[in-house]
């Protein structure tokens, strides 16, 4: 239970024995003033539904949730360390396996605030495409979510479902850029590849068959009694509690608060599209699963807008008049100068100015936010990320006590948690 | 010897070790096993009586729903409660088992040397046979001879099972949670407000297969709240 | 009763090896209906059309290692799990597969065990096959099976009552808990005005048998019931801790219990044996029994592609709050008809 | 003991009623005591029926069939009991029950 007091409790104001988050082993079993005998149970790392690597320590009354401790950590890489030992170019690689069903959101995240550090912005064209990928990268991410979600509550045919329409994005991806998983797709000031000539069309038809299969996945959950049951007033966040633990994403907008930042500070070219937030009223699992479910079909009406748009462009992808972007690879094959100006970017990187930045991105899952702090050499002098789901991630034991043991998975996938991106 | 009698002394022998097994093992869960292993064992005594619906019934309602129950319980229960082996101090065994061997020589008296004083009764196999067989037989005696004890009967189950639900029930309240909404937004003036803002109630437990809610409604019977604007109010 | 034993020990034989066979291709009928449910293949690999996929199961699971947790009570830990299977191949005895029929001046009862109180033994049968779970659940010393093993004996108690209270109605309508008497009350044709209705019991009492479908499934530990053994939450439950053999044993055990539960409900309410042409011949009433079987059998899998999993609570709620009401009303409802038909 | 008699169901009962009461004497743990009681009390419904059975009569199986409905509601409270005990008091022996008391 949150209460809010003036002034932050220290931990002396606690007695010792005080249920708090992070103190759990799960070697002792506790009784209760009331007598009710406590188990514990280690749920993870190697569990089913933990979505990876996370590990939920779990104190259990019966079948109700006294406490719970999530234990992260498991999948930790070091990325923003990699990213403060790697030149600028570089690091970019390292962020497709943060988030990794996602990779294009990250990349984006990260290249914007290596731009925004350059004071560099790319051509309009190239920021249309971004906004596609990043789109559809949403919509692959969500499809993620929505099939692990549901067979976490054990809406087995769901996940198979969902993995279907997620291929037809993963092929879009492979055409552009040639990787279905960690894509690496976005480049410091654009795109420096054609955009494939084939390419629009596989979008439009994934354009066309995706909202039918939408409807196939409400058709399957929204009328479902049990699927109602279980997501109904289940794990609650108020609106108090979803600002005290700075959630963002879908479990912000699922407790009806308006937070998008597509909309509240909008970035790329999202403020000339028309789409809408939707928000929660109740902030249960359903309202997060009706939310996202939403986001799907918004992010379908932004790829269509900008689909429409870019198609009629021809101006560059690439913004080749900075020094900071990777010179043209067309004249290497032909001059010297080119071909040493091309060797020279490659080999020692680029420097930009010595500043900082901080880009927050509308990921699928949250606010992803990049901050980069720059020494004027060709390394990051410090390259931190916010991953949405890392913070999120921290609402779990507050919606966990006083919820039963079904629900810890529900509420696990209400999250959307990927621990690629908690521990990063 | 005759079949009968040595199914009898298989099922008997069965019987009397599994007894024992219940009071001698160590552990609560082996004890309630060897007690399943006797009442079935029991219930094919009742079978050689012709007793076969009160078989069945001693299968359903003792191991099928009495003994579940109680391991349900010896696993609700901390095993810290629960004693190893408690066997009791010296005297009491002494004692416990001297009273024992007295009344099994007073009732093995009393079967050897008893006399048959009642009137033989009108079930005779052929009889039961006749209105179908041992259930219809039961039952027709049950709703006749028997039947205030039967209502009586209905109603001490019915007292014990609203006895049993309140000695177990534990006391947990749930807690109400007012729903607001709001906004956070770089255009206004606080970042944050929320008073301005309509009171939702929450959904309390969800229904299942109950009217409200319902089957097949589209979104689960529930509008999301949609805006354009960073800066709206969603409320009311 | 009049056939010889040896003759009876025959009939039992072939009815469980024909069980286990059917059991082995349920799994194959499973995966294949799973796998068009959710647009795949399902096995294809092993034999034609991956139609010997079973057999390799089989041995595979017989192949593996067989664990016992160092912390487990070695003796329940072995036992549970053949309690599950011996109990699931026991209630099949009072399944009527037809009336009786002469071959070789041997008069063959197709009933193995035709008990008086054939409906109530298959209840109590089933009612036993849970300790199989709980005592292997409390038997592997692990957290997850004990919780799995806790929720199996409360929701198989629950259910049990709904499982036998939906039967009443039955009991009403025939005067008999002889599953045979039940087969040749529904093979009875009525006569309403011009049209001729077989008195099969789902239309006498089809909330009975909605209700009887219910509780089946969840006696049975299938998805949307399937909590002791959720395995998005407990890791598989009560058989966390079993490998290879042992494991094989609630597998058969399990898969076994759906067939006798659907070869129970075909019995009971879509009149058993009964069919065009099985008056005649005793084969076509076996296949008419066998078509209405797999009719459940698909409806279990259908259920286990589609619904999502209950929670504890809702479970039990439903038992208690939702269930046993309609069952009671259905039992006085078919009473107070009966009453008035007959007076 | 040439034929299957009353005599054979009767010892049956008087040796498990026995075992049960000496489990209840002996034993200190409530559960099992419980289980003990059980097991008496099923003794007591071989006799009835063993009884029935000779003189053929029914009454005695009605009685069984009551026994064990009462059986099943003594255990429905009984074992709440035990419920609440461990949760109360945090031990299911009797012996220290018993000093609680005071």
């Amino acid at each position: 239970m949150m209460t809010t007091s003036e002034t932050t409790p220290s931990v002396a104001d606690f007695p010792a024995d005080y249920p708090s988050t992070g103190s759990l082993s799960i070697s002792e079993d506790r009784t209760l003033d009331d007598g009710s005998h406590l188990i514990t149970l280690n749920m993870g790392p190697q569990h089913p539904s933990t979505h990876g690597v996370l590990r939920v320590i779990l104190k259990l009354d019966g079948e109700v949730i006294v406490d719970c401790d999530p234990v992260i950590g498991y999948l930790h890489r070091g990325v923003e360390k990699l990213g403060e030992s790697h030149r600028y170019a570089q690091v970019v690689p390292w962020t497709d396996r943060t988030d990794y069903v996602a990779a294009p959101l990250n990349n984006l995240g990260c290249v914007m605030a290596f731009e925004k550090l350059c004071d560099l912005r790319a051509p309009e064209r190239a920021e249309y495409w971004r906004v596609i990928m990043a789109e559809l990268s949403r919509i692959a991410s969500h499809l993620v979510w929505l099939g692990t979600h549901a067979l976490d509550i054990g809406a087995l045919s769901m996940s198979l479902y969902c993995f279907r329409e997620r291929e037809l994005i993963l092929d879009i991806f492979e055409a552009f850029c040639g990787a279905r998983l960690t894509t690496n797709m976005m480049e410091i000031g654009g795109f420096s590849r054609p955009i494939p000539p084939a390419l629009p069309g596989m979008i439009r038809d994934f354009l066309k068959i995706f909202p039918e299969r939408m409807k196939e996945y409400a058709g399957l959950l929204d009328a479902n009694p049990i699927w109602l049951a279980r997501t109904k007033g289940v794990g609650v966040i108020t609106q108090e509690a979803a600002l005290s633990y700075s959630l963002t994403g879908a479990c912000l907008r699922g407790s009806g608060i308006n937070y998008d930042i597509r909309k509240a500070m909008p970035y790329l070219v999202y403020d000339r599209l028309d789409f809408e937030v939707p928000l929660g009223t109740y902030g249960d699992v359903f309202d997060r699963y009706l939310v996202r479910m939403e986001e799907m079909r918004q992010t379908i009406k932004i790829i269509t807008q900008a689909l429409d748009h870019v198609e009629k462009m021809d101006t560059p992808l690439m913004a080749y008049e900075s020094a900071y972007v990777i010179p043209p690879h067309k004249g290497t094959m032909t001059t010297a100068e080119d071909m040493q100006r091309h060797f020279v970017w490659v080999i020692k990187g680029f420097s930009p100015p010595v500043g900082e930045a901080y880009v927050g991105i509308e990921h699928s899952k949250g606010e992803l936010g990049y901050y980069v702090v720059s020494d004027g050499s060709s390394l990051p002098y410090r390259f931190r990320v916010r991953s949405p789901d890392f913070v999120n991630l921290g609402v779990l034991p507050h919606l966990a006590q006083g919820a039963m043991l079904a629900d810890v998975v529900a509420l696990i996938g209400t999250i959307d948690i990927v621990l690629g991106s908690v521990d990063r | 010897m005759p079949w009968d009698l040595i199914i009898f002394y298989m099922l008997a022998a069965v019987c009397i070790a599994a007894a024992l097994g219940v009071v001698v093992a160590t552990n609560p869960v082996h004890s309630a096993i060897f007690l399943v292993l006797c009442f079935f064992n029991v219930a094919g005594v009742f079978v050689m009586m012709g007793a076969e619906f009160l078989a069945v019934i001693q299968v359903i309602v003792y191991t099928g729903a009495i003994l579940v129950l109680l391991l349900f319980v010896l696993m609700l229960v901390n095993p810290d409660d629960l004693p190893e082996f408690h066997q009791g101090k010296p005297v009491q065994r002494v004692v416990g088992g001297l009273l024992g061997l007295i009344l099994l020589l007073e009732i093995a008296i009393a079967i050897l040397n008893r006399e048959v004083v009642g009137v033989t009764g009108t079930a005779t196999p052929e009889a039961i046979a006749a209105v179908g067989g041992n259930t219809q037989a039961i039952g027709r005696l049950l709703f006749s001879d028997y039947l205030l004890a039967f209502e009586v009967v209905s109603l001490v189950l019915t007292v014990g099972v609203i006895g049993a639900i309140v000695l177990a029930l534990p006391e947990r309240l749930g807690e109400k949670v007012v729903q607001r909404k709001g906004t956070i937004s770089l255009g206004h003036a606080r970042g944050v407000d929320m008073e301005a803002l309509g009171e939702g109630t929450p959904e309390g437990e969800a229904p299942i297969l109950s009217g409200r809610g319902g089957f097949a409604k589209a979104s689960g019977g529930r509008k999301l709240v949609m805006t354009n604007d960073p800066d709206e109010y969603t409320g009311a | 009763m009049d056939e010889p034993i040896w003759l009876k020990f025959i009939v039992a034989f072939v009815i469980m090896n024909v069980l286990l066979v059917g059991m082995a291709y349920m799994t194959y009928f499973e995966r294949k209906v799973l796998a068009a449910f959710q647009d795949r293949m399902g096995p294809t690999r092993t034999g034609p059309k991956g139609l010997l996929q079973p057999l390799a199961d089989g041995a595979k699971l017989l192949g593996k290692e067989d664990l016992i947790p160092g912390s487990a009570d070695k003796w329940v830990f072995f036992f549970a799990p053949l309690v599950v299977f011996v109990t699931a191949i026991t209630s099949v005895a009072v399944i009527p597969f037809g009336t009786s029929f002469d071959v070789a001046g041997q008069t063959i009862n197709m009933t193995i065990a035709d008990l008086n109180i054939g409906a109530l033994f298959v209840l109590a049968i089933s009612s036993v096959g849970v300790y199989g779970i709980i005592l292997g659940a409390w038997a592997s010393s692990n957290r997850y099976s004990l919780l799995g093993g806790l929720r199996a004996a409360a929701q198989v108690v629950s259910y049990e009552i709904i499982l036998g209270l939906s039967l009443v109605g039955i009991f009403i309508l025939t005067g008999s808990l002889n599953l045979g008497d039940i087969v040749a009350e529904q093979s009875r044709t009525l006569s309403i005005g011009p049209f001729e209705i077989s008195n099969w019991f789902i239309l006498s009492q089809p909330l009975a048998f909605v209700l009887f479908l219910i509780a089946a499934v969840a006696e049975t530990n299938r998805a949307p019931f399937d909590l002791p053994e959720a395995e998005t939450e407990l890791v598989s439950g009560f058989h966390t801790e079993y490998s290879a053999f042992r494991f094989s044993f609630y597998f058969l055990g399990e898969y076994i219990a759906m067939i006798v539960m659907s070869l129970f409900a075909s019995t009971l309410f879509l009149g058993g044996t009964d069919g065009p042409g099985s008056d005649s011949h005793v084969l076509l009433g076996i296949l008419w029994l066998l078509l209405k079987t797999i009719l459940f059998l698909f409806f279990y899998v259908w259920l286990r592609a589609t619904l999502p999993r209950f929670r504890y609570d809702q479970l039990m709620g439903i038992a208690w709050k939702v269930l046993l009401p309609l069952v009671l009303l259905n039992i006085v409802v078919t009473a107070a008809v009966r009453l008035a038909v007959n007076s | 003991m040439g034929e299957l008699g009353v005599e054979h169901f009767l010892s049956l009962s008087a040796a498990l009623f026995i075992i049960g009461m000496m489990g209840v004497l002996i034993r200190r743990n409530i559960l099992i005591i419980f289980m003990c009681v059980e097991l008496m009390l099923t003794a007591a419904n071989i006799s009835l029926i063993a009884f029935g059975w000779q003189m053929h009569s029914l009454d005695g199986q009605v009685f069984v069939l009551f026994t064990i409905a009462i059986a099943a509601a003594e255990a429905a409270v009984g074992l709440a009991i035990i419920l609440a005990l461990s949760r109360r008091v945090h031990t299911v022996d009797v012996a220290e029950i018993h000093e609680l008391r005071d």
